[in-house]
């Protein structure tokens, strides 16, 4: 069974996946759990159209970029270790500075 | 200091009578906003309704600061009610102004002037009331109040220079930050008059294209924080430029006061 | 009419710099939104924000329309862009107005005038833009556009006169008009640059002292609608005041221009 | 078995019900189910402190008062023939006019 997901960038994470700000993806079968952890290696391999540092920083996101899975910050889930549940709704947010 | 008076005159009764009204405020509210004072750094897209409304609701007094003199002598001062003090602050050590204001608004536009601002507030503790925009979108929270997380407990490093964009690069449509600066100075009026549900440990995005409003659910202030957790290493402001690699300006941009 | 010239200045370039370089907007979006004329009806809380944000994004031309001929001239017109054309219409007639206009701002402060509004923006074919605000509440839609419905769709009966609270008896949260009046302007802008995606058969709900938003999904224009229906019994402009019971006018309003 | 739901009163409507926004409410066990309609009657009756013309007319809200289930026009539902979920949440609305 695959995982359905609904994967979301924006404030400027976007331009790192051709500017798709909503990605809706069905993770393939796997002997172990989907965590965010895994998730990220995935998506460095399947949607990161532009130089992967841009997104990632060896097992985790860059500074500057905040995760959350449905509105709630992963620091309250368990940041890396977070087991994706069903139609969950995992949003990447680069933290906007501008005024 | 403001005097601490507990009356209003008939001329604030009159002016401000909208919001006496309301039970939340009444001359309770109003009291507390007047001897509450408030500093906004950055007085651009994000500074100038929060400076005007806040204004507008009688906050006792605002502290301005720009990095760019000549800009400030734009700001539409004439609109700004004559009563309220407004002090401008030709100094860009903003840091050392948030130890003289209760309440501090981050209208800046860099990330090392919104990192300075973080420590700033933590090591004077005072609430900073966190805003900022890029092409059609904003964000909004408040950093180091009642329990809440700072920007670095969120943030411990800053991003990498080249994954940066500030309005002059990305571009921004107007209005965006005219929404998120009044949401800031709605903030304030929140913590000054102690009403409502303030946003802290709340982050509030905003998709001016779609129209939506997103408040995420945020971490609280971690132990392990540098410089607001329970053994920081942060005691004092550092140099906030080299620490995040670009300059503390947003440089090139065409400002649009209003 | 605006002339129509498929360029821009070298000064509108440098004005509309910021939002010029966002892809969506442009040049093709700036030429749109210098050849859209809006009509702002209702100077106060809501309108000024909206005038301002307008004239800022490069509207090509403004018409404001305020009840209190006094108030207008206290319209802080210097800050507004003198590139814009800015009329202000002595005329209480708004519904004829709504024809000479490609988008109608609903600013007002009663129910009468909304009722007025509505119906001029149906008979005249035009998205009529509707925010409104109440001690810490707001709302904000767009009647009349893309097969959306109209006021009168939602609200076939105007409200007995003695559940109408208006500002001067509830009181309100300036900040609220504040964010409302912003959220206007950008509707306004998303319907003239054909940008994002309008708030039709959507109601944003504002509560300030939560700090929070709510999109509620709406009907769809009713076939049964007395002026935007089929068969509309409503051709033509009717008397407001006696249709609601109450007058068009928020009398002894402290109308607080900023 | 009663029924959980949440109603809530807004934009002045709030004023009727003794100024309290959020009511979580078990509806009694009934015959038949309860709908929009019947909720209506048992507000009438448990809730509202103020005059009832004020908040109905007839067996419908009174003019100028919207009401929306899980953020949806009750239009869209049936008006006052929905029939109420487990957990629904009902708002009750009233339209600002001020600015
Ligand atoms: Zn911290
Ligand atoms: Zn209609």
């Amino acid at each position: 069974m695959t995982l359905p997901v609904k994967l979301e960038f924006s404030g400027g994470a976007e331009l790192l996946v051709n500017k798709v700000r909503s990605h809706q993806i069905n993770l393939p079968n796997n002997d172990s759990k989907w965590t965010l952890r895994s998730l990220l290696i995935w998506i460095r391999d399947n949607l990161l159209q532009e130089r992967p540092e841009l997104f990632l920083q060896g097992e985790t996101v860059r500074p500057g970029i905040l995760v959350l899975v449905n509105d709630t910050d992963w620091e309250l889930l368990g940041e890396l270790d977070y087991v994706i549940q069903e139609n969950d709704n995992i949003l990447f947010i680069s933290t906007l500075h501008g005024g | 200091t403001i005097p601490a008076v507990n009356q209003l005159d008939k001329e604030s009764i009159a002016r401000y009578s909208r919001q006496l009204i309301l039970p939340e405020i009444g001359i309770r509210g109003q009291l507390l906003l007047r001897k509450t004072s408030v500093l906004i750094v950055g007085c651009g897209g994000l500074g100038c309704p929060a400076a005007l409304y806040l204004t507008a609701a009688g906050i006792g007094q605002l502290g301005l600061i720009d990095h760019d003199e000549v800009e400030i002598s734009n700001l539409h001062r004439q609109i700004l009610h004559t009563e309220a003090r407004i002090n401008v602050q030709k100094s860009t050590s903003a840091a050392y102004a948030c130890k003289q204001y209760d309440i501090v608004l981050d209208a800046t536009d860099n990330v090392a002037t919104r990192y300075l601002l973080n420590d700033g507030c933590v090591l004077a503790g005072k609430p900073l009331v966190s805003g900022s925009a890029l092409r059609f979108e904003g964000q909004l929270t408040i950093y180091n109040y009642k329990g809440g997380p700072c920007y670095r407990c969120l943030f411990p490093k800053p991003p990498p220079p080249e994954t940066v964009t500030n309005c002059s690069d990305g571009g921004v449509l107007g209005v965006v930050p005219g929404i998120i600066g009044c949401l800031q100075a709605l903030e304030v009026i929140k913590i000054a008059a102690k009403i409502g549900r303030p946003c802290t440990q709340r982050l509030l995005l905003f998709d001016a294209l779609d129209g939506s409003f997103k408040a995420i659910k945020l971490r609280q202030k971690k132990d392990n924080c540098e410089v607001c957790g329970s053994s920081p290493s942060i005691t004092e402001l550092i140099d906030y430029e080299q620490f995040c690699g670009t300059r503390a300006t947003d440089k090139d941009k065409v400002l649009t006061i209003l």
